[in-house]
């Protein structure tokens, strides 16, 4: 079986390294499809970084839940609606570095940032590849987060209800 | 409480008018105004004849404790009471009886105006004013009701205040009228500190008592005494348009003629008057003071004839005419012969408000035209008007028989012989009533006689509820000096007068008598051209205009006062606010306002609108936070 | 076991969210700066399974599953509003709306 | 260490060998099941009774050429129906096929297929769009919307089973079901797992996206050669991993009551099983008709959600109760 260390480890950062490259490309692309795509491959390395993780339940929800609905539904409001078409006209027009230059500088800054923080923070704890079972995520979800829990179905409903308003055609406009 | 009373009826129709201003109709608005005028002028009646039955010689009411000035208790007290006697009672008559009278003729005067309960309740308010000044028996309550009438004379005036020129005169009026309450309420101040006390009847009685008695006033409290009488009169000077402080009575005839025959004739003006009587202790024991009265009163009444004489508006013919004509009451309260002074207050208010609200009548007539030069030829148009505003004439000359030849003689009787005025005031008095008479005739003249030199139609209004209220007028100006005042009582004699060895000639009556009738004689033949219908000549109007001569015009123009003020305090006051435009406190208000502009501008760039650059402002907040927590 | 520690998983999360904050930032159009939005949600995401994981308590994961209906609700409520700009702008340059300046 | 890898890596090859033949010959028995079903012959000419129809078949689509379209998004164009074969072939990992055979025994095998079952639309809907043509664009959009709305109910179908075994791994959902199977208990959830199940898979009466008579071909209009030949893999592979997760999951995997149990070995009993279903959904496809895509969303959010959630709640209020 695959219990090797270094085989996990490598694994991980492999992962990682995907994740990373991925978001990258999501980020610095320019067709909204590709980009798409991207983004799946990095949730997807995400995921398996879950698993590694020892949370497979995790990472099962974001295959389904993040790759398998949240970006399908991205993939059919682009084709519906579209919204691929315009970043030609409207993307910045040279696409070099100088143009993302302050934001780059800016999140660099977050990032040494928040590395230096998590240095300091000495943390010693490594990862344990016990999972954690989902069983214990559900006692917990029902058990001290109830009210989170109704809270996110409120912000669910909410976002159904947003959804449904916006995206309705005018009723007495020229349009259907 | 019948005294007590009275002011709430024109208060109770004031409140009603301002709250239901414009929902009232014009019947139900002038039948509540005039109702309660009515109201007043019988409860008045009834006083008044209490009083002159009553065994004492004065009603006081106490309604409730306003607050106390010293910090003892009890001491120095405050308090809302009316206190009634022959003087206020003659002045409540004459507020209320006229006030009624020119509030009837108002009610039809003014019936197409748009905010008629505005009128009406300023009116009613001017009412409730004037009586609270009559009738206060403190002098703080007298300031307030001294306030509120200057209050209710700057409403009136600006009441056409989309008018640029009623709103300047207005504004004038209010301001002039300040001065002389500033210099009135030190006066009060100076009263205070030096008395202890401010009820009239206690200072009176306070300054009698020492005055009289062996030891008289120390140096200091003479002193005092020639201050506060000298600050009040300021007062008194500037209410009643006396000399230094009288440019704004001409201007304040922009009001709605109901309002100049009430307040800038009748009334309010003669509030001065009344304040000097009602604290004629204290002038008494100030004789200086008195002299200057006289005077002031004297030079008021032979400029104001002067200017008279110049005008070419009917109103303001009638307003120089007011001043002059109080300045004879000043004269008579200089030469402390209150009783007349206070009997001319009375019987002028009967004629002027006869005057002023018959020139209304012609001058609704005419179109709202005022310029006499303009008029001529009425008697034959508007006979009715024109026999009333003669009777009006006759009384302000004072040829025998009428009420204004009774109060005039008797101030001009005492004068000779008074200890504060003398012959020189007496024939300043003379020459004023030959000046009387002169711009009298002038005035008739130019206005019912001669050619019409109006184009228009007449409007003739035949409102029967201003003619009646006319007609009483005119009654009451012609047999009103047969009511005979004894007002001795109400003022203190220092001691018995001593009899003056020096009689006065016997020719003093004669020439008295005789002077209006000089001045009818001379006009009849100067004015010979105003008063010809030169109509016959070739069948040519000739355009009668007024003289363009330099003295003339000076004369019209108030004698120069405005623009003698205007170069001493209006251009030094303007180049010192000029100055001061930019001193330390501006600048340090003006720095917070360029503060708080820059902050704006600030917040308005940072505000544009660009969610990017929200993120990133987000960004580098968030970047901040945590290095400065690292470091 | 595994011997990954846990201050890797932290810079995972801060290098995705660092991403996730450059595209937000610089991208203008507003499908990119959604999808950037994504990947920023996800790296907290991983910071809250990696602590979870490495204290073996399930909270991390609870956080994580609300995370989950946030991003689903913001994707929602997002790509309508994106649908409507396209009607109405005709673009999806989020720089155009900045109707709302000071 | 490396002989268990080795012989893992064995087990798989032999399953992946095993299942796209089987595909293959899926084409072939449909056709020829379709054609007696419909009094006719079907393909009998190559091969004895048409056996090597398939091979065939596969013969002809390698030979032919493999165009991609000058107007069509390259990348994806290719990558579309490699991922619709991978996510597949990917669930079958977690099938277990026998006691002994099964390449992962996975602690949320469930979730796992049905996160593949997810991913397996990004094939199509990408399809559809790198195609760059409107049938192929329009064909995209409804899988994409058929799918996320049938996942739904798929997962929430699912979850009674997991509810009354406790557990997400696919083995221990068949071992619990030794007492009986759970088609009694969860009928309901079976019933909208299936139908889920056909959605899902795109076939017909639910093949929308790819209805010849409306769309051509749908998202594989355009498609031709080997890339073609994946996404027919990947259809008849649906077909078979649909069959198999209703076996393992309501009809009791390799389990047979007993006395059955001992006449032939686990794998084949399963097989068996599978082949009912291919037979079901063949015959499905021939005796049902296609309804409108309206019609088809209407019918999953008005009646397949609320009898999804009811069935989810009654099964938890008798699991309460103790009932089950």
């Amino acid at each position: 079986m695959l219990t090797d260390l270094a085989t996990i480890d490598s694994l991980f950062y492999l992962a990682a390294t995907v994740a990373v490259i991925a978001s990258l490309k999501v980020v610095t692309g320019s067709n909204t499809v590709h980009a798409l795509l991207y983004l799946v491959v990095s949730l997807l390395a995400v995921a398996v970084c879950f698993y590694l993780m020892g949370a497979p339940f995790a990472a099962g929800l974001e295959v389904i839940v993040y790759a398998g609905a949240i970006l399908v539904l991205f993939v059919f409001a682009v084709l519906m609606f579209g919204l691929g078409k315009d970043e030609t006209i409207n993307a910045p027009k040279s696409k070099s570095v100088a143009n993302m230059f302050g934001a780059m500088l800016l999140a660099f800054a977050l990032l040494l940032e928040l590395t230096v923080i998590i240095n300091n923070a000495q943390i010693q704890q490594t990862l344990q590849a016990n999972v954690v079972s989902s069983k214990a995520v559900g006692i917990m979800l029902y058990g001290p987060y109830l009210l989170a829990v109704e809270i996110a179905s409120f912000l669910l409903l909410a976002g159904l209800l947003a959804g449904y308003h916006y995206a309705k055609p005018d009723v007495q406009g020229s349009q259907l | 409480m019948l005294l007590a009373s009275l002011p709430f009826y024109p208060l109770v129709s004031f409140l009603l008018l301002i709250l239901f201003a414009k929902r009232l109709s014009w019947r139900l608005a002038s039948a509540i105004s005039v109702g309660a005028m009515a109201l007043t002028a019988l409860v008045s009646g009834l006083l008044v004849f209490e009083l002159s039955n009553s065994s004492s010689h004065f009603i006081s009411v106490d309604l409730w404790h306003w607050f106390s000035l010293s910090s003892q208790q009890r001491m120095a007290e405050v308090n809302v009471s009316f206190y009634l006697d022959g003087l206020s009672a003659v002045m409540i008559s004459v507020v209320s009886g006229v006030g009624f009278l020119i509030h009837l003729f108002a009610a039809a005067y003014m019936k197409d105006d748009a905010n008629f309960s505005r009128f009406m309740a300023y009116m009613n308010l001017f009412i409730v004013a004037m009586l609270i000044l009559v009738l206060a028996d403190n002098l703080v309550l007298l300031y307030l009701g001294w306030e509120g009438v200057g209050l209710c004379s700057f409403l009136l005036i600006g009441f056409w205040y989309q008018e640029q020129a009623n709103v300047l005169a207005a504004r004038k009026a209010f301001i002039v009228t300040r001065i002389g309450d500033t210099s009135m309420a030190i006066g009060l101040f100076w009263l205070f500190s030096s008395f202890g006390e401010l009820n009239i009847t206690a200072v009176s009685e306070l300054i009698r008592g020492v005055g009289s008695s062996e030891i008289g006033f120390s140096l200091q409290e003479s002193t005092d005494i020639y201050w506060i009488a000298l600050l009040l009169l300021g007062g008194a000077v500037g209410k009643s348009a006396q000399l230094p402080l009288q440019t704004w009575l001409p201007d304040a005839m922009a009001g709605p003629t109901p309002v100049s025959a009430l307040i800038h004739a009748a009334t309010m003006v003669t509030a001065g008057v009344y304040l000097i009587a009602r604290m004629h202790s204290v002038f008494l024991f100030a004789p200086e003071v008195m002299n200057y009265v006289a005077w002031l009163g004297a030079i008021t009444l032979l400029l104001a004839g002067l200017a008279a004489l110049a005008q070419t508006d009917i109103k303001r013919v009638l307003a120089y005419s007011t001043m002059s004509q109080i300045g004879y009451m000043m004269l008579a309260l200089g030469a402390g012969a209150w009783s007349a002074g206070v009997f001319h207050l009375m019987t002028h208010a009967f004629f002027k408000a006869l005057l002023f609200l018959t020139a209304g009548a012609v001058i609704l007539a005419l179109h709202h035209q005022q310029n006499i030069f303009k008029m001529g030829g009425l008697l034959k148009r508007l006979p009715f008007e024109s026999a009333l505003f003669v009777v009006g004439l006759i009384c302000l000359m004072a040829l025998p028989g009428t009420s204004g030849f009774f109060s005039k003689e008797a101030i001009i009787a005492e004068l000779w012989l008074s200890t504060t005025a003398g012959p020189a005031l007496w024939w300043c008095a003379i020459i004023g009533a030959l000046l009387t008479s002169i711009y009298s005739c002038r005035l008739f003249f130019l206005a019912f006689l001669g050619n019409e030199r109006f184009t228009e139609k007449l409007h003739i209004e035949k409102a029967s509820l201003m003619r009646s209220a006319l007609l009483i007028l005119a009654l009451l100006s012609l047999f009103g000096g047969l009511i005979s005042l004894d007002l001795s009582e109400v003022f203190f004699k220092i001691k018995a007068e001593e009899l003056i060895s020096v009689n006065e000639p016997s020719w003093l009556h004669t020439i008295a008598i005789a002077t209006p009738f000089v001045g009818i004689l001379f006009s009849w033949f100067y004015f010979k051209n105003y008063r010809v219908d030169s109509n016959l000549e070739d069948g040519v109007k000739t355009n009668l205009t007024a003289s363009e001569h330099r003295f003339a015009i000076f004369c019209r123009n108030g004698l120069g006062f405005d623009s003698l003020y205007d170069v001493l305090l209006i251009k030094p006051y303007q180049l010192l606010a000029k100055l001061n435009r930019r001193d330390f406190i501006d600048q340090t208000m003006m720095s917070t306002a360029w503060y708080v502009g820059l902050w704006h501008d600030v917040m308005t760039m940072i505000q544009n609108g660009n969610l990017r650059w929200y993120l990133a402002a987000f960004g580098l907040a968030i970047m901040t936070l945590i290095g400065v927590s690292i470091l | 076991m595994t011997t990954i520690p846990l201050f890797h998983v932290l810079v995972l999360s801060s290098l995705l969210f660092a991403i996730g904050f450059i595209g937000v930032v610089a991208r203008k159009n507003t499908l990119f700066i959604l999808m950037s939005l994504e990947v920023m949600l996800n790296a907290v995401g991983v910071a809250f399974i990696g602590a979870g994981s490495a204290w073996q308590q399930a909270d991390g994961q609870v956080m994580f599953i609300l995370i989950l209906t946030l991003a689903a609700a913001e994707v929602a409520v997002g790509l309508a509003l994106l649908i409507r700009m396209q009607k109405k702008y005709r673009s999806l340059d989020i720089d155009l709306l900045n109707e709302m300046r000071g | 260490m490396m002989p268990e890898m080795l012989w893992k890596l064995l087990e798989i090859t032999i399953i992946i060998a095993l299942l796209i033949p089987m595909a293959a010959m899926l084409v072939w028995v449909e056709r020829r099941v379709i054609g007696i079903w419909q009094d006719r012959h079907g393909p009998n000419r190559v091969g004895p009774f048409g056996i090597l129809q398939s091979l065939a078949d596969l013969l002809k689509i390698l030979g032919k050429e493999d165009w991609i379209p000058p107007f069509s998004d390259r990348l994806v164009f290719i990558l579309a129906p490699i991922i619709g074969a991978i996510c597949v072939l990917m669930s079958f990992a977690v099938v277990p096929f026998s006691p002994d055979i099964g390449v992962s025994d996975l602690n949320i095998g469930l979730l796992f297929f049905l996160a593949m079952a997810s991913l397996a639309v990004y094939s199509v809907v990408l399809a559809g769009w790198a195609s760059n043509s409107k049938y192929a664009l329009l064909g995209g959009m409804r899988a994409a919307a058929q799918t996320v709305s049938y996942e739904v109910f798929m997962g929430l179908s699912v979850m009674g089973v997991v509810l009354l075994t406790g557990t997400f791994n696919l083995r221990e959902i068949v071992l619990a079901q030794s007492e009986g199977w759970l088609i009694q208990s969860q009928f309901v959830g079976f019933f909208i797992f299936l139908v889920a199940g056909i959605a899902e898979s795109h076939r017909l009466p639910f093949d929308l996206p790819e209805a010849e008579t409306e769309l051509t071909a749908g998202f594989h209009t355009e498609y031709s050669g080997l890339k073609f030949a994946l996404f027919f893999l990947g259809e008849y592979l649906g077909v078979t991993l649909i069959s198999a997760m209703s076996v393992v999951l309501f009809f009791g995997g390799w389990l047979m009551p007993e006395p059955l149990s001992a006449w032939l070995p686990p794998l084949v009993w399963f097989i068996i099983k599978i082949m009912c279903f291919v037979m079901f959904f063949i015959l499905l496809r021939t005796s049902l008709p296609r309804p409108r895509f309206d019609q088809l969303l209407k019918f999953g959010w008005m009646v397949m959600l609320p009898l999804a959630l009811l069935n989810l709640i009654v099964t938890a209020l008798l699991r309460l109760t103790g009932v089950l």
